[in-house]
């Protein structure tokens, strides 16, 4: 017997709304069909009307949580336009903001990844952490998250000497904790049960299927943007990049722990081997014409930002690839043959972020309204609905 | 990668090829060459995968990129075809991974890709009008905006 | 004779009786609550009266005075009379268990086996309200119940009845009475305490087995249709079980109360805590297993290692 | 089970969480928040208009007789036009905890004192 589950757009298992529809055969999944579309907000629409100074904060909003990766793709797609010489100290701070952007995010998962488990403590844990690099983020930046650091020719905000000595002990921390859920995962056996052999994505699938960061990684494809195509402070910062040939979501698991203790080597070199001087140049608002292509390493995967300019301070078109979007089709395929009740766990598996994924959409044609609503009108609406409805 | 290295394996003629740094290719194909230029990419050593497809509206053309990554280099094969009749030939055949962004150029640019069996709306929402691709440069927020009666 | 009749309605509807009762069981809940939040490094509940021991009370004021909904396509009569038959299931094994003494409200010899049929009931009707309320999740849910029932009762009988062999009767106050001039059935039958805990949890639906109403995957599976009171006659008769289950392995496992009236009830209740306190723990030390990993676990495991356990009563002669 | 240890080391210790509206945590140094105009010192020069990527700012009048309207709801917290003023105008408050009950308390309108006229 063939039965479909909806799956989404609202579920608990899912953070963001996107639509999954199973059809699904004594508890095994056989088909999947994803469906996008409802957190559209059409940035790149947005775009050809903003100037290229506000635009990097509308960059740094297409995700809450890589929002830095954005805004430095961004910024690079810019500077390459223009032909800007960055200083050394602003890569450098790039290179330390988004390392911890990193961090920050894995933790999240990885307690996301535990949530979906059914494993709460692990997921109290493990956001416990995460608050000592969200603070240490808010100490360098001033915000929690949408650090707004990376701007056009630079970074707005330098690191000072008393700070970097905070910082110092809270990498310590972190990477004690860090062993410490190495431990956990690789030890548990109800996480090892849950995600030793699940979600299998084998090298050359993934590989056909173009699938990037981490999703790539734990199928032993060593696809790193940082090494491939160094930028920011890469190229003169010694890491390895972490493969795993397990497959499955563990090894997913232990490629991002594992990334955290590479991210953590990274700060501390690099603060240690931070040049002096400014951090920032001036741009000008006009941008001449061109096209630029820039790629990050997000803490997903491989971000692409395309832009084309037509010599006014607007941009004519700006494309951005979330890494979410190019990995949607490997999990559609680890999605085959699993189990509805590993479902979540394969999901969280590649860190979806469906907000990233889709950008585009402008205003829904059918309602022809252009409203913004208050609590009130809702009451009265939701009012109005029921009484209509249940003749009251 | 060099650019004679490029030309040798398209077998295409040099200005065709814009070196915009290192690292950064352009390739000018014409639209009948791409799955064979394609093809032939793959083929060649360091290729990694294929980053994205971009589409752009240039007046009465859309031109479409293709974001060819290789460890040492990314390659733009540029494709354009004309906005009355937007056809491209797919290449979900040689790349299963390039689905999903075939489908987001068909929602938002009307561009057909012969050879993709599913184009069923991705990102639109259901009842979205026929013939209306947001993204294309008709569809400006100014126009819209008068269109619903709002204000800026 | 009359002031008998007055002592046995005070039993019954004060003291170990239903007031006794409920407030034990929502006192268990906020303890279970508090308990899991501290090993998570958190308050858990705060407000609600002294250090939120009111919270459970509250929320199940709350749940009475919500709109209750049922769905249009759902089998009305099981739907509804589903939560008020899980309630008083849940409380009925609760008089057979000796509170006071070792003597309990209700005994007779043969109530432990009252008690399996009840637990047993208590997990098809469960299977009968998720089938009830015609939801996908739901039926999923319902379905899971129904093959971890299949699972879990198996071992936790055979479990329960290592007790009774070892007193030589069926009668959970026989077993108190027995351990109470002997040793405590854990020292004896550790095995059998292991595979009860771990049953028991099964039975429970908690952290390690909430398989039938796993949040993240099927959306509070057989739950999700309840709302407003019979959501609240639900949570409380989890909360009755959750008693229950801590009641029996004390009884069985625990020796039960002993001493004089005014001291065997406070007796009883530090070890009625103690079992809360490791159930507390196992729930928050795991991720949610598979329904077929339980079903694996409970048949090439804890069956054998329950009929290994009577094995050994047999022979020993313990 | 292989949290078992560390579970039983956070019995003993003080809950990490913070009641939020009993509890404050002070925002740290140079904590992006809202902002607030010395209106004196405004010279009506646009570049705060300009550069805002929300349009949160709007500049009601000309030259020296202008004055500001400031939509928080619009205002992402970016703290651009701070770095931007020329005439340091602009400064940056902590206060991070918005919240208002309509629209129209998020529309701040900075007004120059009418000077009385020297005759």
């Amino acid at each position: 017997m063939t039965f479909e589950i909806p799956f989404g757009p609202q579920h608990p298992a899912l953070e963001e709304p996107i639509n999954f529809m199973f059809e699904i055969e004594e508890e095994r999944v056989v088909n999947v069909k994803p469906r996008l579309g409802y957190v559209h907000r059409g940035i790149e629409k947005i775009a050809e009307n903003r100037n290229y100074q506000q635009l990097v904060y509308l960059s740094e909003r297409i995700c809450g949580i890589c929002s830095f990766a954005h805004a430095l793709c961004y910024s690079q797609v810019v500077e390459e336009l223009l032909d800007l010489k960055i200083p050394e100290r602003a890569k450098f701070i790039r290179t330390i903001v988004a390392e911890m952007e990193r961090i920050q995010n894995h933790y999240l998962w990885l307690g996301l990844t535990a949530k979906e488990m059914g494993f709460e403590t692990l997921f109290m844990y493990a956001w416990r952490d995460r608050e000592t690099i969200i603070e240490m983020l808010d100490m360098i930046s001033g915000k929690r998250v949408n650090y707004g650091m990376s701007t056009i020719g630079g970074v707005r905000r330098d690191i000072p000497e008393p700070m970097i000595k905070r910082m110092e002990e809270s990498l310590n921390h972190l990477e004690a904790r860090a062993e410490y859920y190495t431990k956990v995962c690789t030890k548990d056996p109800s996480i090892l049960k849950r995600t030793v052999g699940i979600g299998i994505l084998r090298p050359r699938e993934a590989r056909a299927l173009c699938a990037v960061g981490p999703t790539a990684r734990a199928s032993g494809i060593p696809r790193d943007v940082r090494a491939d195509e160094p930028y920011a402070a890469y190229g003169e910062i010694p890491f390895k990049v972490v493969t795993y040939r397990g497959c499955d979501v563990a090894s997913r698991m232990y490629v991002r722990i594992d990334e955290i203790k590479e991210s953590i080597k990274i700060i501390r070199y690099a603060l240690k081997n931070m040049p002096e001087g400014p951090i920032r140049v001036k741009a000008p608002m006009r941008v001449p014409e061109g096209e630029a292509i820039s790629r990050v390493e997000a803490p997903r995967g491989e971000n692409l930002h395309f832009l084309k300019s037509n010599g006014t301070d607007k941009p004519e078109r700006w494309k951005i690839r979330a890494p979410t979007l190019a990995n949607l089709l490997s999990l559609c395929r680890m999605l085959m043959g699993v189990n509805l009740a590993d479902i979540p766990v394969v999901i969280a598996g590649i860190d979806p972020c469906i907000a990233c994924a889709e950008r585009i959409a402008l205003i829904d044609a059918k309602t022809k309204k252009l409203k913004v609503w208050e609590g009130k009108d809702l009451w009265r609406y939701a009012n109005e609905w029921y009484r209509k409805r249940y003749g009251l | 990668m060099r650019r004679s290295e490029i030309r040798k394996q398209l077998r295409i003629r040099a200005r065709n090829i814009i070196v915009q740094r290192d690292r950064r290719f352009f390739v000018n194909i014409e639209k009948k060459d791409l799955k064979r230029a394609i093809r032939r990419l793959m083929q060649m050593k360091n290729y990694t995968h294929l980053s994205t497809i971009t589409a752009l509206d240039v007046g009465s053309m859309i031109e479409v990129i293709y974001h060819v990554a290789f460890t040492d280099a990314l390659v733009s094969v540029k494709v354009q075809t004309s906005k009355d009749e937007p056809i491209i030939p797919s290449i979900v055949d040689l790349i299963p991974g390039v689905a999903l962004y075939e489908r987001e150029i068909h929602d938002l640019f009307g561009v057909e890709f012969e050879g993709n069996p599913d184009l069923s709306p991705l990102l639109l929402p259901d009842g979205w009008p026929e013939g209306v691709y947001p993204l294309r440069k008709w569809w400006s927020v100014d126009r819209v905006l008068s269109k619903l009666g709002g204000k800026r | 004779m009359v002031s008998e009749e007055i002592w046995a309605l005070i039993q019954i509807f004060l003291f170990p009786g239903f007031f006794f009762l409920f407030f034990l069981a929502f006192f268990t809940e906020w303890v279970d609550r508090k308990i899991v939040a501290k090993f998570q490094n958190r308050y858990g509940p705060l407000h609600v009266g002294p250090k939120g021991v009111l919270q459970p009370i509250a929320d199940f004021i709350k749940l009475l005075s919500k709109e209750d909904i049922t769905p249009r396509m759902a089998d009305k009569v099981p739907f509804n009379l589903m939560p008020v038959l899980l309630l008083s299931l849940a409380i009925t094994p609760l008089f057979c268990i000796p509170i006071v003494g070792s003597n309990a409200l209700v005994s007779f010899e043969g109530d432990l086996i009252v008690i399996m049929f009840i637990m047993s009931l208590i997990a098809v009707l469960v299977f009968i309200g998720g089938w009830a309320s015609t939801n996908r999740f739901s039926t999923i849910g319902s379905i899971r119940a129904g093959l971890q029932l299949f699972a879990y009762e198996i071992p936790m009988n055979l479990a329960m009845i290592g007790p009774a062999i070892a007193a030589g009767s069926l009668s959970i106050s026989k077993i108190v009475d027995w351990q109470i001039h002997g040793f405590w059935n854990l020292f004896i039958q550790p095995v059998g305490f292991a595979v009860l805990t771990i049953s028991l949890m099964a039975h429970l639906q908690r952290v390690p087995f909430d398989i039938p109403e796993a949040e993240s995957e099927i959306v509070s599976g057989w739950i999700v249709e309840f709302s407003g009171k019979k959501l609240a006659l639900i949570r409380l008769a989890k909360d009755f079980e959750f008693v229950l289950a801590s009641a029996l392995i004390v009884s069985l496992f625990l020796g039960g109360p002993y001493g004089p009236w005014y001291i065997s009830p406070i007796i009883y209740l530090a070890k009625f805590f103690i079992c809360v306190f490791i159930l507390s723990n196992l729930r928050a030390a795991f991720a949610r297993y598979r329904i077929d990993h339980l079903l694996a676990g409970a048949w090439k495991y804890l069956t054998p290692l329950a009929l290994l356990q009577i094995f050994l009563i047999k022979v020993l002669g313990v | 089970m292989a949290m078992e240890d560390d579970m039983f080391r956070n019995l003993k210790e003080k809950p990490v969480t913070i009641q939020f509206p009993y509890e404050h945590v002070e925002p740290v140094e140079g904590v992006r928040a809202k902002v607030s105009w010395d209106i004196d010192k405004c010279i009506g020069c646009r570049l705060c208009v300009t550069i805002c990527p929300g349009n949160a700012i709007q500049l009601v009048g000309r030259g020296r007789q202008a004055e500001i309207k400031y939509n928080v709801g619009r205002c992402i917290l970016c703290g651009e036009c701070v770095d931007v003023c020329p005439t340091k105008a602009i400064y940056a408050t902590k206060e991070f905890e918005i919240v208002f009950n309509n629209r129209r308390g998020m529309i701040t309108h900075f007004r120059r004192k009418k000077r009385k006229r020297t005759s």
